[in-house]
């Protein structure tokens, strides 16, 4: 008698589970039909890095090709080479560019830069025929706003270099009044 | 009540030959790329995604795809293989598949051949599969397909001896081994309502006969890699996806003349609800795949003589009590 | 057939696209089975390492590549029609890719899935004893997927660029 | 234990080696067994590994410690969140720097999410490797909602590296809280249809029942830990016994089951998946505000010269850092102790006696992730 | 803890075991000592009757500093940590007896270390290469292994 019980036993157990695949085959499916629609992605979803826009440098990336970035990559698929455009305190990356097939999306670089100018492309679903793709130039979107840029930072050096004149100027008369008071 | 068999209807008998052939032939093809693309979907619904989607409506040219790239495949023969066997396999596993769609009486008015023992041939025919598979599996000289090769045999075996006692259980009751009788006699009742034990069982072991899961021990996947077909390429390939589902089609319609009385059923004509029926059967055995892990192949021996067939028997003996006292 | 100039070394896609027409002129059964097989690419069930996962997930239902004809993950290497070299292959693996890539029947092609198998990935540095750097090592590479890992839209997105380039009947190993 | 080597001795007529190749679908990953069968009777199993070895111990010794923090993710890049985490913490304790409240809260909730995650992955190939493909296709779409939550923090799926010394990139937003708090709720309703599905379904449990029986005296003789462990009826948790972080302020209890065949490894799983939503919950309701990055963190991470040891439990057991510094900012070694490395080997004695099929879901029962063996 | 001064006292009996004064909590673990090499079987054998696993042996390459290599073990026990690192100092190229027939967990723990950095274990049923790859020669976690990568010399340098 026990093995009539156990086999009944058995057989409604099956009928349950085809009964939770009989539920499903009910639902929506939840599938995202990749070309045509596309899921939402996360704002701090990590891709290959880019130069994103900062307001000190209007229409243009503010790095000062200090190295920081690719010094701290443990894949080491950054290089830049940065040049000193003259009359200019900082200086501009020449070209900045990264191997994004050697990239672990560890986020380091973005840690680490000083003006915070490395922020992540929104593109996720890249894919080649040859590996010469992946070696993206981050200077290409700015390369024709690079000479305004570059005026323009040359403009505000200048003008905070007259501040600083004219503070030190104003400084000067204040001393130069209290040694008058003084006497 | 007789048919008009294919003789009677073209005269001479090479021309109802080479009539039923094409006929069987076209169906078997049609119907074999459709279950593949129908079992896809089946499977993608029950798992909540939408399954072949972008080749033509709803991917219905997904399957003429997938035999116009296998036709197209390399047909690698390796070298360390059995040739002569490795090279029948896949004609002797399609083989029966022809004679048995011609047992089956398909509608009322008209039916391919018309043979007093037609259950008999029938499941004799329906053993042959398995000397294609092993061959396959032996043929091809590869540790994993002589592995599914030998559980093929023995699976088979097993679940031969329900399938006939049920099958049995039937003809005791219909007296009568004419297919087209015993669908004839399920004029007001089917038998699954009078057999209903007999009825289960025969599923178990058709699903079990066709090497579907979740009876799938010869060519299982996650243990055996592709067990009797892992050195098969290309169409070789093909041929045995091909057969696969075209058994699923023979079982499945053999348990409907059997059990669900073929074509009778109210408004629609008979050959309509013959497919509705089948059909439905198909679903019923693709659900049990999409649903059940994989039996171990001990159990599934022992599932079978120590369960299946001490029932099919105690059926029998009940069948033979009832209906001599009715 | 007009004599191309084979494509400079280090082409982008762009340039290849449009710098070279078709190479070869395919006949016309060639051209027709290759519509064929665009559409169904059976992938080989070949994880390596963290890119496997997502080539699962991109199998499975959110992503479901079974939408394009390649949901069919075949076990056999006889069976498989594309590899997707999905994680690092690593210096003792490479005899058996290359051994598993000879078992594909001929019309066959592979996704490098992942920086390790473009150039090495977060494992190249100098010294490294123990991975092959780039899977283009050791069999020809049809599509490159970068990203670590990559996720399944990218791998969808390799495998429909696969698809362009079959139809397309381009026999480019660059 | 058996000579693997002297084929010549055992020549018997009807046994032979087969292997269960690099590539194969049922060895999560690229793990080789050399089986010598007899029929399907299993007579020794030696698995040959290595197949993904990709020298993280070598790139410890040739870059800083901020620079190896992308490593440890992608040791076990299923439990990629605990690890690259536990690194944090082993050299944060190794330098003693203090994490602001806020980012240990965190820290515990990625980290449950992620365990929850990986047993999820585990669930599915388990149940594919057994035949059931559908539990697979479930499993995965609940997973790929830990993965929207945790990708909203930290911006990827599966090889993390969210934590930094002295706390986190990033802070969490508040549709992270929500859909936690949704997930842990939906994600408990699933868990009973699973039941229903797996648990009670009779083909499974006569494949598992029984199956793998790992005798108590393996576990010091191997040093098995994790859920294998505490399917032989050892209550031993990192999280309990040598509590890190901040895991001492929460009460969840540890499964155990004492049979330890494959049925019980099964169940004390799906059993650490409920006690992790526990966790999670806890900590959301207990989430203090504030910084998530410590005030003053030395600009040269150094620890100073000697050797540390720190252990975190991950979802496959315990993960030891042997840290060994020489004061200077690059490792001087860091040997990584992995779980499934002990757990595989106990292969060598499970493994003989059973079927071929069985090998198959033992090897899915003890859940191993081959890069982290491999290391 | 009964058991700990139980184990305790098991050890002091072993000739050639220096138990270092108690480490600080940094280090992760309750007890350090040095044995020589040959009574480190004997070690294994105690810290087994005590209930001890093996948790950990890995070797460590100090021939720059004093041209011998560390072979370290850790024992633990099963709940809360009670963790004795056992150090042997054993010159280059010699061999360390092996404990893979006290310990099952040994057995690979040894053949890794071997394969790693070329440390010889006597008595070892196996002792074969495990990680690298087939007809591999070198030791790669060897300081002098492989050129010192830019990023070593220029962080050491700068």
């Amino acid at each position: 008698m026990g093995r009539i019980k156990e086999i009944a036993k058995g057989a409604r157990s099956l009928i349950g589970s085809m009964g939770v695949t009989l539920k499903h085959l009910k639902d929506e499916p939840v599938t995202v039909e990749y070309p045509a629609e596309r899921a939402p992605i996360s704002p701090l979803q990590r891709n290959a890095i880019r130069l994103i826009e900062k307001e000190e440098t209007p229409g243009s990336h503010n790095c000062i090709a200090c190295l920081q970035c690719e010094k701290i990559c443990p894949s080491n698929c950054i290089s830049i080479t940065g040049y000193r455009p003259e009359g200019l305190a900082m200086k501009r990356p020449e070209t900045f560019d990264l191997n994004f097939a050697l990239c672990s999306e560890c986020g380091l670089c973005l840690d680490v830069c000083p003006t915070a100018t490395l922020g992540y492309t929104k593109v996720y679903d890249k894919a080649g025929y040859t590996r010469a793709d992946f070696f993206h130039d981050l200077l290409e979107e700015y390369r024709e706003t690079e000479e305004q840029v570059v005026e323009h930072l040359r403009e505000a050096d200048r003008r905070k270099k007259a501040e600083r004149e004219a503070k030190r100027k104003a400084e000067a008369e204040a001393k130069a009044k209290e040694a008058g008071d003084a006497q | 009540m007789t048919p008009r068999t294919f003789n009677d209807i073209f005269g001479n008998p090479y021309l109802a030959v080479l009539a039923a052939t094409t006929v069987i032939m076209g169906y078997l093809t049609v119907n074999a790329l459709m279950i593949i693309w129908m079992e896809r979907k089946v499977a993608a619904r029950m798992q909540r995604r939408l399954g072949p989607t972008e080749r033509g409506k709803f991917g219905l040219l997904q399957s003429i795809y997938d035999m116009g790239k296998l036709i197209g495949k390399e047909l690698i023969t390796p070298t360390h293989v059995n040739k002569g066997l490795y090279l029948a396999a896949p004609v002797l596993v399609f083989a029966p598949v022809l004679a048995l769609c011609s047992l089956i009486p398909v509608s009322q008015s008209w039916v391919f051949h018309d043979y007093d023992i037609a259950l008999v041939l029938l499941l004799a025919f329906s053993g042959l599969a398995v000397i294609g598979i092993f061959s396959a599996g032996w043929g091809s000289n590869n540790k994993y397909s002589l592995m599914g090769a030998v559980r093929s045999v023995s699976q088979t075996i097993a679940y031969e001896i329900p399938l006939i006692l049920s099958a049995l259980a039937v003809v005791m009751m219909a007296k009568e081994l004419n297919l087209y009788q015993i669908v004839a006699k399920q004029e007001g009742l089917w038998n699954i309502v009078l057999q209903p034990v007999a009825a289960v069982i025969f599923l178990i072991s058709a699903t079990a006969e066709t090497n579907r899961a979740p009876f799938d021990i010869p060519e299982a996947e996650s243990e055996l890699i592709g067990g009797f077909h892992t050195e098969y390429s290309g169409m070789r390939f093909g041929l045995f996806f091909f057969a696969e589902y075209s058994n699923m089609i023979i079982a499945c319609s053999l348990a409907t003349v059997l059990f669900l009385g073929g074509w009778h059923g109210p408004l629609l004509p008979g050959i309509l609800w013959f497919f509705i029926k089948v059909y439905a059967l198909i679903f019923v055995m693709m659900w049990f795949r999409w649903t059940f892990p994989r039996i171990r192949f001990d159990q599934l021996l022992s599932f079978s003589w120590l369960v299946l067939t001490p029932i099919a028997i105690a059926n029998l003996f009940v069948t033979a009590v009832v209906s001599k006292l009715v | 057939m007009k004599e191309t100039p084979p494509p400079p070394a280090n082409a982008t896609t762009e340039e290849l696209l449009t710098q070279l027409g078709p190479l070869v002129h395919l006949d016309v059964l060639e051209n027709l089975l290759n519509q064929a097989r665009a559409r169904s690419l059976w992938p080989l069930t070949f994880g390596l390492a963290c890119c496997a996962i997502e080539m699962m997930a991109a199998g499975a239902s959110r992503f479901d590549m079974d939408r394009f004809g390649s949901g069919v993950f075949r076990p056999s290497a006889r069976q498989a029609d594309v590899m997707i070299l999905a994680g690092t292959i690593s210096r003792k693996m490479g005899p058996v890719v290359k051994a598993l890539w000879d078992q594909m029947p001929s019309p066959k092609w592979a996704i490098a899935m992942g920086g390790c198998t473009i150039d090495g990935g977060p494992f190249k540095y100098p010294g490294q004893y123990a991975i092959v750097e780039g899977a283009d090592k050791i069999i020809p590479v049809d599509v490159y997927i970068p990203g670590c890992p990559p996720r399944p839209e990218a791998l969808i997105n390799g495998l429909l660029m696969l698809e362009q380039k079959i139809k397309a009947g381009k026999k480019f190993h660059v | 234990m058996a000579e693997l080597i002297q084929i010549a001795s055992d020549e018997d007529r009807d046994t032979f080696y087969l292997n269960m190749g690099p590539q194969h679908p049922s060895t999560h990953g690229v793990l080789r067994l050399r089986l010598h069968l007899k029929g399907e009777r299993i007579l020794s199993a030696e698995p040959i590994i290595g197949y993904s070895h990709r020298a993280h111990e070598k790139m410890a010794e040739n870059r800083n410690y901020i620079q190896f923090l992308p490593n440890p993710s992608r040791v076990d890049y299923l439990s990629g969140m605990i690890y690259s985490i536990g690194y944090c913490q082993a050299i944060e304790k190794a330098i003693g720097l203090e994490v602001p409240e806020r980012a240990e809260y965190i820290r515990v909730i990625c980290n449950e999410l992620n365990r929850i995650s990986s047993h999820l992955l585990w669930f599915g190939t388990f149940l594919l490797d057994l035949g059931g493909v559908t539990p697979f296709l479930y499993c995965f779409d609940d997973r790929e909602k830990i993965l929207d939550l945790l990708d909203l923090v930290s911006g990827s799926r599966l090889t993390y590296c969210y934590g930094r010394f002295g706390g986190l990139v990033n802070d969490v937003t508040d549709d992270f809280l929500e859909g936690t708090a949704r997930f842990c709720t939906a994600f408990r309703e699933r868990l009973r249809e699973y039941d229903r599905l797996v648990t009670q379904n009779v083909i499974f449990r006569n494949r598992t029942i029984g199956v793998g029986v790992m005798r108590p005296e393996l576990a010091q003789q191997f040093g098995i830990t994790g859920p294998c462990l505490r399917a032989m009826g050892m209550a031993r948790d990192v999280r309990r016994d040598e509590p890190y972080g901040i895991y001492d302020r929460f009460e969840f209890d540890i499964p155990t089951r004492t049979a330890s065949d494959c049925f019980d490894r099964y169940l004390v799983r799906i059993a650490e998946m409920e006690q992790s939503m526990r966790i999670v919950e806890q900590a959301l309701a207990k989430l203090p505000d504030g910084p998530i990055m410590a005030k003053k963190i030395p600009r040269k991470i150094a620890p100073a010269k000697g050797e540390y040891y720190f252990a975190v439990e991950s979802a496959r057991g315990h993960f030891g850092m042997f840290i060994v510094s020489d004061g200077s900012e690059i490792p001087y070694r860091i040997h990584l102790r992995t779980p499934s490395f002990a757990n595989l080997s106990t292969m060598r004695t499970v493994l003989p006696g059973t079927l071929l099929a069985d090998t198959v879901s033992i090897l899915g029962s003890i859940d191993i992730v081959l890069p982290e063996i491999d290391r | 803890m009964s058991e700990a001064s139980g184990l305790a006292a098991a050890l002091a009996g072993i000739a050639s075991l220096k138990t270092a004064e108690a480490p600080d909590a940094k280090s992760g673990c309750q007890g350090l000592h040095t044995v020589g090499r040959e009574a480190i079987v004997e070690v294994g054998r105690v810290f087994r009757e005590a209930g001890y696993m093996l948790e950990m042996l890995t070797a460590l390459d100090m021939r720059a500093a004093e041209q011998a290599m560390h072979v370290v073990y850790q024992f633990n026990r099963f709940g809360a940590p009670d963790r004795h690192r056992v150090r042997v100092v054993v010159p280059a190229g010699e061999a360390v007896p092996s404990l893979a027939d006290l310990f099952g967990s040994a057995n690979w723990y040894e053949r890794e270390a071997f394969d790693m950095l070329g440390v010889r274990f006597d008595g070892h049923p196996y002792l074969v290469r495990i990680l690298t790859e087939e007809g591999a020669d070198y030791h790669p976690l060897l300081k002098d292994f492989g050129v010192a990568p830019a990023a070593a010399e220029e962080a050491a340098g700068g």
